[in-house]
């Protein structure tokens, strides 16, 4: 039995020799499969595109949510496995709430971004840290990763979480399947002083380089955080379409 | 296949009396991004170099306030160090709580590397894969500290973990038995210069106000961080190559 | 409320069953908010009974260079609740990365109040600041957290005393003639605190010795100035 | 059968207890000063009893109120002294911090309405800083130059008061808590004429040995008191 | 078995009145602390590799438990630990060897304080040692709060080694990779030296010897007189001992850290700093002296 | 049966329950004297249910171990059971320590469940004996679980009646013989005035040697002038 147990990617608290924790890693992998999601952030607010894969033309396109709300002036987009996401966005919501409880303020995007981010790491480590009690512990890591959008009074943020329970700030990021393609689009195209406007057509732009299908106002979702309002909307297909119709007009 | 065998989990032992686990882990301080601390009769002082994936990323979190006379650098894994800091957190606040009094740095540690060789002993724990250099001042002056995943603890004059390290000792090692007659500004500059021997390899990078912070902490100076242009006045060394404040140059 | 106390004996414990655990140590605290300053002033009288075991106890928390929280009350209660609430305030400004503000405070003491519903603290808090836009506002609280914003208040066993006069002279309530509203220069607020505690401490055996007043202005966060009162 | 505890019936009070005790801040250290009686109600029971502690090399400790407790807090400091010992770090608690301890256990005692019955006088002398303070049987923490406990906050503090002086030095100190002894020893009937005197200075901390006061009853009207038959007394 | 193994192996140091405790005759692996080192060397190499040696709770097919053994290796990896118990109290000394030259002094320190008349010396992996000085403390603290004494140094051995032991019988623990030295004093026995290494066996001592080189310095302390030997003559005669013990050609710089508790200072201490360095400096002499002799 | 299931965990205050008022009281005279070399203790023998003499005959003097003795008074069923615990605290130790326990010790323990059950517990407890170590001391351990040695202590409601006694005739340095015929004059005093004290006077002698039993009967107490 001991004999077999020669790698180093079981257990979730094993260290390769190099000193990297492979369940951590190969969890990143997980959102390499999955939708490309896309997050700009400008002075007047912070866009999140995402694609929606509509896995066969009998699924209602309005039941996959790739976009959720945290708070009012929070959102995030997820690529991943969505049901470990829920699990994550369930936790940043009631964090959300009680800062809004306990300080009756809206919470700052990075301390609810590293909020989220303690629940993710809590896999192989109790947060409460009483010796003696046996640990509530996560038998993996969560394999998502979220582009988690906001305002707050520091102004617009974009944050970039993984499942190693780190989290980076971005000015524009893409993440799953296309991200890699999408990263050196936006890499290319990001300027600062960009509108909403603009970012808006540039994340669809991006969405749009890396999706297999043709990007349609079904398969596609747009939110944004505006800096004036500090709300956090989910565009209707209208605004959807009319984003599209920019987009197509820039092209042609 | 005959060495593995030991190696996968923290509770066994190799033939040779080794825990491998424990060194895989100190494996993962060594990938971290450099940071170094030095002090002198009244002052301890971190720099760090930060890391950046791409220029539209924020760098990641190197150093951490702890309380008001405490902070530290980490080298590793981000999120283990943010639970460590959590940690050190309570426990200064908890101090204080029932004696009106700053936490002494030793016993500070002294927690904390207990807390590490818990995690070092059992099966449903892995070894924290971070290695921190703590400085702080109390009432027997300032102090600077580190911490290996073993559990060990050791109290330096000038010290560097992480990736090429090793570049930053030999400059230390050089300088450390005049730091206690220096000022705070030559300090820093010591600091810089010791930092700047880890990337001194790299072509592409030298240190900027981008990708480098310090923190000093001192007997008339609370745990304070500067980043961006406020490490402007010390990078001036890079250019001189002397760790003696230019002409004319204030002090900070 | 003392009723209470010997509920939460019987729940809490029966060990002790008639150990009262509150004493009054008595203490007037007023708070004052103007148009760019806020006023926090405390008494420094320790009493018991008829006897004043020290004159010089310190009533105010300055939370941070905008908000000051001033206690009377039971001073054992009131300096656990001034650690409880510095210790929050402190894991805020590190975790949010942000100074804490007026209206979190109020929100933060009125829960971490009602949160001993049951075994309240005994204590009567003021607490005072400038919010956002750099307007002094005060709040007062009872001893369960119930609090309200407004521009003046008195709280402690000088209460009765000095309220009605505050209302009076800050807010011009009930003037026998409708006067203009002249707002309080800051000079005038601190001189208007320094007559009503000389006055409490005439009809009040528990306000006396000195009070403590932090002017909390934009330009230079917050002063500390003590005024001596009566010592008898 | 109603279990319903009603509070009246069950008068708690302390047993065994020590009467007051007063402190006072020189300008070259602190005094404190405690009888050495435990009473057991009005029975003068333990006459040798020494209600002043050396916690550390610079911090001492004179306590009244039920003695019982105040054991139980003199173990809780060893345990809290022999830890610092171990650490061997030289980060000795000053008395401020021992002072805040103690306010902490008393309050945590006493929310739990289990109170330590005490009322304790921490003073200290470090780095040429005097310390004085109080806790009492609520958490409630104070310092303040003179400090007195149990009837001697009524008969003590206003001498205390009026003989200091911020440039007292600790010889003058012993004179004065021996003088408001004396006064409580004529007028507290929980007192005895023995006394300990305790101080904290650049040397470190010194216990007394017990000793008795100069008393004095040789006023003429106490030898020949005037009373007859047809006056009244007082 | 037991009885006859063990009469034939105490080495001559140890003190014959030493109680061997029930709970070890019933502890596994007694057998391979009094192996004989040939045999032992072999079935070791054998064993490598057959799986029976990954935990704690495996017996190997000839009545082994090797992760014990293996924690034995941690235990003696670090430098010298030394304890002597003299008529008029007990020093423990360690060979602390230095990383870097860059730490301060007393950084990393392996001799612990335990109670006001307890101390203890950790040879093998230092964080381990630090987990058994704090859990000696509660029990030394604990105690006392309930006798009202200081805890006398067989109880408390016991009580110490029975934790160690503990960490060897389960699969979710490690055995502890150190061995450390108690010593105590009491008004009732005088001076106590106890070793208690990672299987959780323990014995009283004379003196003993732990880590890298423990081998040689039994040798020097058989040949001590441990009835006549006063505390300051021991703080020498550990200084040579460990000076020998360390090749200053291939080893790195060490310090030496004592730690003793005497009759006349009434409470444990560190040995103050100069007295180290004379008691260090004079060793080396005598070492330089011999050198030239021959 | 269910119902005493619903108390099971609840202290009860003996206020609320009538019966336990009528509990047997040691309204008792007990005492203990050091020497040097051991101690002497004393105690009359009278158990009283109100004013009923529940027993004329009892022994308040329990051996807690070899050489340590205890003294009850209070409630004779608290104390026994108190005696009762420490005694097997103290033979688990004694076993643990290979050697006789100490004084101090078996004092803490009995202060340890006084204290911590003090508002439960009507117990006053003398705790005296001898060791190797520091030889005969004397503990009290009145109500409420304070412990203070003194050369010689005087309980239960008996010892009102001759603090004066005491403290008039007590020496320091008093041999063995002296000693027991102070404790002896002590506690017939005692049991002269008071009304829940008497019957016969038991002493009990520790030493290194050994424990030496006395029993003076009811009617050849010393002899004491009265009116």
């Amino acid at each position: 039995m001991f004999l077999t147990r020669s790698e180093y990617d079981r257990g979730v608290n094993t260290f390769s020799p190099e000193g990297r924790l492979f369940q951590v890693e190969y969890a990143m992998e997980a959102i390499k499969l999955g939708s490309t999601a896309v997050g700009i952030q400008t002075a007047e607010g912070v866009v999140l595109a995402v694609e929606k894969r509509l896995s066969s033309p009998l699924l209602e396109p309005n039941s996959v949510e790739k976009l959720v709300e945290i708070d009012e002036h929070v959102g995030c987009a997820m690529s991943g496995l969505v049901a470990d996401a829920r699990t994550m966005i369930e936790h940043a919501r009631v964090e959300a709430q009680n800062h809004r409880f306990t300080f009756d303020e809206a919470m700052p995007v990075e301390s609810l971004t590293q909020a989220t981010c303690d629940l993710a790491l809590r896999f192989g480590e109790g947060v409460e840290d009483d010796e003696d009690k046996e640990e509530e512990m996560m038998s993996r890591p969560f394999g998502v990763s979220l582009l988690i959008a906001g305002v707050d009074n520091k102004g617009p943020a974009l944050f970039y979480t993984d499942p190693s329970g780190t989290y980076i700030r971005w000015l524009a990021k893409a993440i799953g399947a296309g991200a890699e393609g999408a990263q050196s689009a936006l890499q290319e195209a990001y300027y600062k002083s960009m509108t909403l406007k603009e970012a808006e057509t540039l994340a669809l732009r991006t969405l749009r380089e890396v999706m297999e299908e043709k990007v349609e106002s079904n398969n596609v979702e747009v939110a944004a955080v505006r800096t004036d309002t500090k709300k956090f909307v989910i565009y209707t297909e209208a605004q959807v379409k009319e984003c599209l119709s920019r987009l197509e007009n820039r092209d042609s | 296949m005959f060495r593995n065998q030991y190696d996968t989990d923290v509770t066994t032992f190799s033939p040779q009396g080794r825990l491998h686990q424990i060194e895989y882990a100190q494996e993962a301080v060594k990938q971290g991004s450099a940071v170094v601390g030095v002090r002198n009769k009244n002052y301890a002082v971190l720099a760090t170099l930060k890391r950046t994936t791409s220029d539209l990323a924020s760098t990641q979190k190197k150093l951490f306030k702890i309380d008001d006379h405490v902070g530290m650098a980490i080298a590793g894994l981000t999120a283990d160090a943010r639970l460590l800091s959590k940690y050190m957190r309570t426990e200064c606040l908890n101090y204080k709580y029932v004696y009106e009094c700053a936490m002494p740095l030793s016993r500070l540690v002294l927690r904390v590397a207990d807390k590490h060789q818990i995690a070092t002993q059992r099966v449903s724990k892995r070894p924290f894969g971070v290695g921190l250099l703590i400085i702080g001042y109390d009432q027997q002056g300032p102090h600077l500290y580190e911490t290996s995943p073993s559990g060990e603890y050791w109290e330096y004059q000038a010290m560097s973990i992480g990736a090429r390290a090793q570049s930053a000792r030999t400059y230390l090692e050089k300088v450390f038995e005049t730091l206690n007659s220096c000022s705070l500004d030559q300090l820093c500059r010591h600091a810089i210069l010791a930092l700047r021997e880890t990337v001194a390899a790299l072509k592409d990078i030298d240190l900027s106000t981008k990708n480098c912070a310090l923190a000093i902490v001192g007997e008339d100076l609370d745990f304070t961080i500067y980043e961006d242009e406020d490490v402007l006045p010390y990078l001036d060394v890079i250019e001189t190559g002397s760790s003696q404040p230019m002409d004319g140059q204030s002090s900070t | 409320m003392w009723k209470e106390s010997s509920v939460v004996a019987t729940m809490a414990s029966l060990q002790r069953p008639d150990f009262m655990p509150y004493q009054n140590n008595g203490g007037t605290v007023v708070a004052i908010g103007g148009e760019d300053y806020c006023i926090v002033s405390a008494t420094t009288r320790l009493g018991l009974g008829f006897a004043i075991p020290t004159r010089n106890v310190c009533r105010y928390s300055i939370l941070n260079n905008r908000v000051v929280l001033a206690t009377a009350g039971m001073f054992a209660d009131t300096a656990t609740l001034h650690k409880v609430i510095k210790a929050r305030v402190k894991i805020y400004e590190e975790q949010q990365d942000k100074p804490f503000g007026l209206h979190s405070a109020a929100q933060l003491l009125s829960n971490t109040l009602y949160y001993r519903r049951f075994f309240p603290y005994y204590t009567f808090n003021v607490l005072g600041g400038l919010d956002e836009d750099g307007q002094g506002f005060v709040y007062g609280f009872d001893a369960i957290g119930s609090g309200e914003k407004v521009k003046v208040v008195c709280n402690g066993t000088g209460q009765a005393l000095i309220q009605p006069i505050l209302d009076n002279q800050v807010e011009k309530k009930q003037q026998y003639e409708n006067k203009q509203i002249t707002k309080l220069s800051l000079q005038e607020a601190v001189d208007l605190i320094k007559d009503v505690f000389t006055s409490a401490g005439e009809r009040d055996i528990y306000t006396g010795d000195a009070i403590d007043i932090c002017i909390i202005t934009k330009e230079k966060g917050v002063l500390v100035e003590t005024f001596q009162l009566k010592q008898d | 059968m109603q279990l319903v505890v009603d509070p009246v019936r069950h008068t708690t009070s302390p047993l065994v207890t020590g009467g007051s005790v007063i402190g006072i801040k020189c300008s070259d250290g602190v005094v404190i000063a405690a009888d050495t009686l435990a009473s057991y109600g009005s029975l003068a029971r333990f006459q040798n009893f020494s209600r002043l502690l050396k916690v550390t090399d610079s911090c001492l400790l004179g306590g009244g109120g039920e003695i019982s407790d105040f054991q139980e807090i003199q173990r809780l400091l060893e345990n809290l002294t022999t830890q610092d010992f171990c650490f061997n770090d030289e980060h000795k608690k000053s008395p401020r911090s021992l002072h805040q301890y103690l306010g902490r256990v008393l309050y945590a005692q006493r929310s739990r309405l289990n109170p330590f019955w005490n009322s304790l006088i921490v003073g200290g002398y470090v780095q040429s800083q005097s310390f004085l303070g109080m806790v009492d049987l609520y958490g409630t923490t104070f310092e303040s130059e003179v400090l007195a406990s149990g009837f001697g906050v009524l008969l003590g503090l206003p001498l205390l008061r009026k003989a200091y002086r911020p440039d007292l030095t600790v010889q003058e100190g012993i004179k004065i808590v021996e003088e408001v002894y004396r006064v409580l020893f004529y007028r507290d009937a929980r007192s005895i004429n023995r006394i300990q005197v305790a101080t904290a200075t650049v040397d470190g901390v010194t216990i007394s040995e017990p000793y008795s006061l100069e008393t004095k009853w040789d006023f003429k009207g106490f030898v020949n008191p005037r009373s007859t038959y047809d006056e009244s007394t007082w | 078995m037991f009885y006859s193994l063990s009469t034939l192996l105490i080495p001559k140091i140890l003190e014959s009145h030493t109680e061997i405790k029930l709970y070890i005759l019933h502890s596994h692996f007694l057998f391979y602390t009094h192996t004989h080192t040939h045999i032992y060397i072999y079935i070791y190499m054998a064993s490598i590799g057959t799986g029976y040696d990954l935990s704690a709770t495996t017996f190997s097919p000839d009545g082994r438990v090797f992760q014990v053994e293996y924690a034995q290796k941690a235990a003696d990896s670090s430098g010298l630990t030394l304890g002597m118990c003299c008529k008029d109290g007990v020093v423990l000394a360690v060979e602390k060897v230095l990383l870097s030259k860059m730490l301060l002094k007393e950084s990393g320190r392996r001799v612990h304080l335990i109670d006001q008349h307890a101390i203890l010396a950790v040879a093998g992996m230092g964080p381990d040692g630090r987990q058994l000085a704090t859990r000696a403390r509660q029990e030394c603290e604990q105690y006392r709060n309930i006798f009202r004494m200081p805890m006398p140094a067989h109880l408390l051995a016991e009580r110490i080694a029975g934790y160690v032991h503990v960490h060897s019988l389960y699969w979710h623990v490690r055995p502890f990779g150190c061995t450390i030295l108690i010593g105590t004093w009491d008004g009732k026995q005088g001076p106590a030296l106890y070793m208690i290494d990672p299987s959780g066996t323990f014995y009283r001592y004379y003196g003993c010897a732990a880590g890298k080189g423990k081998q040689g310095a039994k040798t020097g302390l058989e040949k001590l007189d441990f009835h006549q030997l006063s505390c300051e003559d021991a703080l020498f005669e550990l200084a040579k001992l460990i000076n020998a013990a360390h090749d200053e050609s291939k080893d790195k710089p060490y310090e030496m850290e004592m730690i003793w508790i005497k009759r006349d200072l009434g409470k444990a201490s560190l040995v103050p700093p100069n007295l180290i360095e004379t008691v260090r400096q004079r060793a080396e002499q005598l070492a330089r002296e011999e050198e030239m002799a021959d | 049966m269910w119902k005493e299931e619903q108390y099971a965990g609840v202290s009860i205050p003996n206020d609320c329950l009538p019966f336990t008022t009528e509990q047997h009281m040691l309204g008792t005279t007990i005492m203990a004297v050091e020497f040097d070399g051991g101690v002497v203790l004393g105690a009359d023998s009278r158990t009283t249910t109100g004013a009923y003499i529940a027993n004329r005959v009892s022994d308040k003097i329990t051996p807690l171990s070899e050489r340590i003795y205890c003294c009850r008074s209070g409630s004779a069923a608290d104390t026994q059971a108190i005696a009762d615990y420490v005694r097997y605290y103290l033979s688990i130790h004694q076993l643990d320590l290979d050697d006789l326990p100490c004084v101090k010790t078996a004092a803490s323990i009995c202060r340890e469940l006084c204290y911590s059950n003090k508002d439960r517990l009507l117990a006053g407890i003398i705790c005296a004996g001898w060791d190797p170590l520091y030889g005969g001391q004397v503990y009290t351990i009145p109500l409420g679980g304070t412990m203070i040695r003194q050369p010689y202590s005087i309980g239960g409601s008996g010892s009102t009646y001759i603090y004066g006694f005491c403290d008039a005739h007590f020496q320091k340095g008093m041999s063995r013989e002296q000693c027991i015929d102070f404790t002896k004059k002590a506690v017939a005093l005692a049991m002269a005035r008071d009304g829940s004290s008497g019957g016969v006077i038991r002493l009990v002698v520790i030493e290194k040697q050994g424990v030496w039993r006395e029993m003076i009967a009811g009617n050849q107490l010393p002899v004491i002038s009265a009116e």
